[in-house]
């Protein structure tokens, strides 16, 4: 009969608006600036400088201003200048640094290409969204001070990601140890044997 | 009146004159009493026409927040909720959202077609503003509560209702734009087709009631039987038909989904109100919840027992809250609709109105007569009166909707799959 | 000349009459002189209702059935008459009286 | 009472020559409406409530729609709503004609006795212009109006329904294109 199926509409609707009020799972509505969701691991928009240390971010970049990124940036929204003397790294290594390092976000296209060719772990991408400013010049080019943020805001972001660099990094650290140990013993033996040289001949091999 | 009579007024056992009754003519008599004899009949017609612009406009403004947030409920999101109180943090649920809603329409740029009838454009939502609201005047709100008493009120309240079909008119013209033009033809004939059942549906009542003024149509509602069912039209079946049939052209004349194609504002750009923008816009946006709220209002003049409560226990709530919790109903009832039902396209609306409503509504009347023709049957003619009736009511609607959803559904996809 | 309402009545219909006279004769849109024509036919219910309201007592609601009538007639020509004014523009792309001078379509 | 007549009367005459003169149709058309609302504020003065509502429900809610679509449907481009003058000379004739119709009805208006008359049919007292006639202010209620059309004028009002079904039957038959050129195809 003709009604019946409105009849129907009539009460799927009331269901709907029944239900919106005791049970809390139907409404899926986050509201925004008081309850942020919680981004997917691999969300990305523009790359970020990571230091080692919160306390003394410039002075623990892992930047060592090589330039691979500027060179790669598709964009080339990247600016770095080296600096003139060096300073010694989380190694304790000493390295150049970034004097300037400067991105144009308006210019990025959040393609990951520097993160990706960086060999140093030192460019990672970011997930700050409330980017919007008043004045689309000077507070959308980000320069060092405003890039750099510590290993443990990588990890809170990417832990997975940064979980690995991490693995990866104290990797190459031991082993870059253990290939100074090692180069550092073959260095003391050739110098044993470079002061032992004119004796051993003479001497029958151990 | 003086205010000493309150007491004793409120001492007396009949409810239906009690305190809370005349409250309002109460507070008018004592604001007024000051005034000189001649002139306080000109400051209480000021006062009332106050009152009801007030009220009216007040309930237009929370009617849309309403709308919003219960459209909101029924899709499962909260709706609007963050316009806070001005200069505080307090939300309240967005309450202060219509007034928001207000300043923004009232600050917006108001853009006026180079090419367009400047005049007419102006006067097309003042118009209409104008009529919706003078449909207000004969409704009776209470017991003590009609602005106008008129000998022929239900017929000034659809003969002021008629002329927003000029305002359409109107705005479709000055707005010199051929899309304008277009829509307005369509609203119009939309109004003019659903003009006929809507004007058929008040028939029976009039012809039952034996009069067309709106109070007296009320006092004919009057009474219970058993003191349970009240006497109002809409609980005998041509009442019924008659209430379904005036609902659905109210939601029609007052552009209300499913038949807002006039304005169909993810289609058609808003129909005749393309080129209109900023205040004016929101003028007849108003104007049509007006209409919206009158024709409620008629409706339950015409067919819910007007202010009277449905239990005799019930009567010490006074009228006009009992007239304003039917309202809320009807407005619910609109806003539920518009929740649930898809837009019905041009032919399916006017063949609605002329195939099924209209001759609905001409049985309707039969129906009405020999309700009135068999109004002394008694004992078991009484069962037969209510049978035939109910009979003619639901025979034809049975046939006529069968006819009318022949060869509608289920749809056959030719291409697709 | 008095200030009784009667005659004040019967000259506002007068005027009104003679004005419809006036757009009929001398307007040449058929729209417009079919507009003039029910001006004149309102003009004349006016005089109805002025009669029933000041005229000599007859039975009380004569004058208002009279114009009850011609409001109802009125409605119907209006429909008859544009219906032929569009008839009449389907043939001759035209409403100008004065072209409509042929009875052969 | 009075001045609300003359005020009445004014309004609808100047809305309604105005209409008449005017170029621009549409204009014609919305201004004849506003002097057919003057013409139901005029029943309404004369206590014709019902008339009067009549008035509006009929000719603004239906005739103007008629009127208004007539205009739209016989024009090719917009500029055609604004008609070009005509003829002077027609005109002149015209207001010479329609004036001397208006001399005419003022002279009959103003010889007769008519303001004079008392209620009841019989001449005033000679000369007495200045006792102002007890007026009998007739109540049409809409019962009377319902109980006189069932009775006295039931013929009419049988006559009125069959004319309007006639002229919708008519209007309907003159207006709906030829069968040939309306040839839809059916979905």
């Amino acid at each position: 009969m003709l009604g019946t199926g409105l009849l129907q509409g009539l009460g799927v609707t009331a269901k709907n608006f029944v239900g919106s009020f005791h049970d809390p799972a139907r409404l899926t509505t986050i509201e925004y600036p008081e309850v942020k969701t919680k981004l997917p691991e691999a969300y990305r928009n523009f790359p970020f400088l990571v230091t080692e240390n919160a306390t003394d971010p410039m002075g623990t970049l892992r930047c060592v201003a090589c330039q691979i990124c500027e060179k790669e940036c598709p964009p080339q929204c990247i600016y770095i200048e080296k600096s003139k003397d060096k300073k010694p790294d989380a190694t304790g290594k000493p390295q150049l640094f970034p004097a300037i390092f400067a991105i144009d976000t308006s210019v990025c296209m959040s393609c990951q290409i520097c993160v990706e060719v960086c060999p140093f772990d030192a460019i990672k991408m970011d997930q700050v969204y409330e980017i919007a400013t008043t004045d689309r010049f000077s507070a959308l080019l980000l320069n060092r001070e405003q890039l750099a943020k510590s290993n443990a805001y990588y990890h809170e972001i990417h832990p997975t990601e940064a979980a690995e660099v991490d693995a990866r990094l104290a990797a190459e650290r031991k082993a870059a140890e253990a290939k100074a140990v090692a180069a550092a013993a073959a260095k003391a033996a050739a110098a044993a044997a470079k002061l032992a040289a004119p004796v051993a001949p003479k001497t029958p091999a151990v | 009146m003086n205010l000493a009579v309150i007491p004793v007024a409120a001492s007396v056992s009949e409810w239906s004159d009690s305190f809370l009754e005349r409250l309002p003519l109460l507070a008018r008599d004592w604001m007024t009493s000051w005034l000189p004899e001649p002139w306080r009949w000109l400051v209480n017609s000021l006062l009332s026409i106050a009152v009801i612009l007030s009220v009216f406009g007040l309930l237009f403004a929370y009617v849309t927040l309403a709308e919003r947030k219960i459209l909101g409920r029924i899709q499962n999101r909260p709706g609007p909720n963050r316009t806070p109180i001005p200069f505080t943090k307090l939300r309240f649920f967005g309450l202060a959202q219509p007034f928001a809603d207000g300043v923004k329409s009232l600050t917006k740029e108001d853009v006026v077609p180079r090419g367009a009838d400047h005049l007419l454009h102006f006067l097309a939502p003042v118009v209409l503003l104008a009529f919706s609201i003078l449909t207000f005047a004969v409704i009776p709100y209470g017991r003590h509560l009609v602005p106008v008493e008129l000998n022929a009120g239900v017929l000034y309240f659809f003969a002021a209702g008629a002329a927003t079909e000029l305002a359409v008119f109107m705005a479709g013209w000055a707005s010199r734009n051929k899309y304008s033009l277009l829509a307005a033809m369509r609203a119009l004939a939309q109004l003019i087709s659903y003009e006929l059942p809507l004007l058929l549906a008040w028939v029976p009542v009039v012809l039952v009631a034996g009069t067309l003024s709106t109070t007296e149509i009320v006092a004919a509602q009057s009474g219970w039987q058993f003191n349970v069912i009240p006497h109002w039209y809409v609980f005998t079946p041509w009442g019924a038909a008659g209430f379904a049939i005036f609902m659905i052209a109210a939601l029609a004349e007052s552009n209300r989904s499913p038949f807002d194609l006039p304005e169909a504002e993810s289609e058609l750009i808003a129909g005749h109100l393309t080129e209109y923008s900023g205040f004016k816009y929101a003028l007849f946006f108003m104007a049509e919840y007006f209409g919206m709220i009158a024709l409620s209002g008629m409706a339950i003049t015409l067919f819910l027992g007007g202010w009277h409560a449905p239990s005799p226990y019930l009567e010490f709530i006074p009228s006009y809250v009992w007239f304003m919790g039917k309202l809320s109903a009807l407005l619910l009832g609109f806003i539920w609709i518009r929740a649930t039902f898809p837009r019905l396209r041009m032919d399916q609306l006017t063949r609605f109105a002329w195939k099924f409503l209209v001759p609905l509504a001409l049985i309707n009347l039969g129906n009405a007569a020999f309700w009135s023709l068999s109004l002394h049957w008694s004992g078991p003619l009484q069962i037969l009166r209510w049978l035939i009736s109910v009979l003619v009511v639901v025979g034809p609607f049975v046939l006529l909707g069968r006819k009318l959803s022949a060869g509608v559904a289920p749809r056959v996809y030719r291409y697709a799959v | 000349m008095s200030l009784d309402p009667l005659p004040l009545c019967l000259l506002f219909s007068s005027a009104l009459f003679c004005l419809g006279l006036i757009g009929a004769l001398a307007r040449s849109n058929t729209i417009l002189v079919l507009l003039g024509i029910e001006l004149m036919l309102n003009a004349a219910n006016l005089n109805f209702i002025a009669f029933w309201r000041y005229g000599p007592a007859t039975s009380p609601a004569t004058g208002v059935m009279f114009v009850m009538f011609s409001i109802a007639v009125a409605a119907a020509e209006a429909a008859v008459g544009l219906a032929l004014i569009i008839a009449v523009y389907r043939h001759q792309k035209n409403i100008r009286l004065q072209e409509a001078n042929r009875l052969k379509g | 009472m009075t001045a609300a007549l003359v005020l009445i009367a004014v309004f609808t005459l100047a809305t309604a020559a105005v209409a008449l003169s005017l170029r621009n149709l549409i204009h014609s058309a919305l201004l004849l409406i506003a002097s057919w609302f003057g013409i139901a504020a005029f029943y309404l003065w004369a206590g014709a409530e019902f008339v009067a509502f009549a008035q509006v429900l009929v000719y603004v809610g239906a005739v103007s729609m008629v009127v208004l679509f007539a205009v739209l449907l016989t024009r090719r481009s917009r500029a055609d709503t604004v008609i070009a003058p005509d003829s002077v000379a027609r005109a002149i004739s015209a207001v010479i004609t329609g004036v001397a119709v208006f001399g005419v009805l003022v002279a009959a208006i103003l010889k007769s006795s008519l303001g004079r008359l008392s209620p009841a049919g019989v001449p005033a007292l000679p000369g007495g212009t200045s006792v102002s006639p007890v007026i009998f202010a007739p109540t049409a209620t809409v019962r009377e109006i319902g109980i006189q059309l069932m009775s006295t004028h039931a013929a009419a009002l049988l006559i009125i329904g069959i004319l309007l079904t006639v002229a919708l039957l008519g209007a309907v038959v003159l207006a709906a294109q030829d069968g040939s050129e309306s040839k839809q195809e059916s979905p």
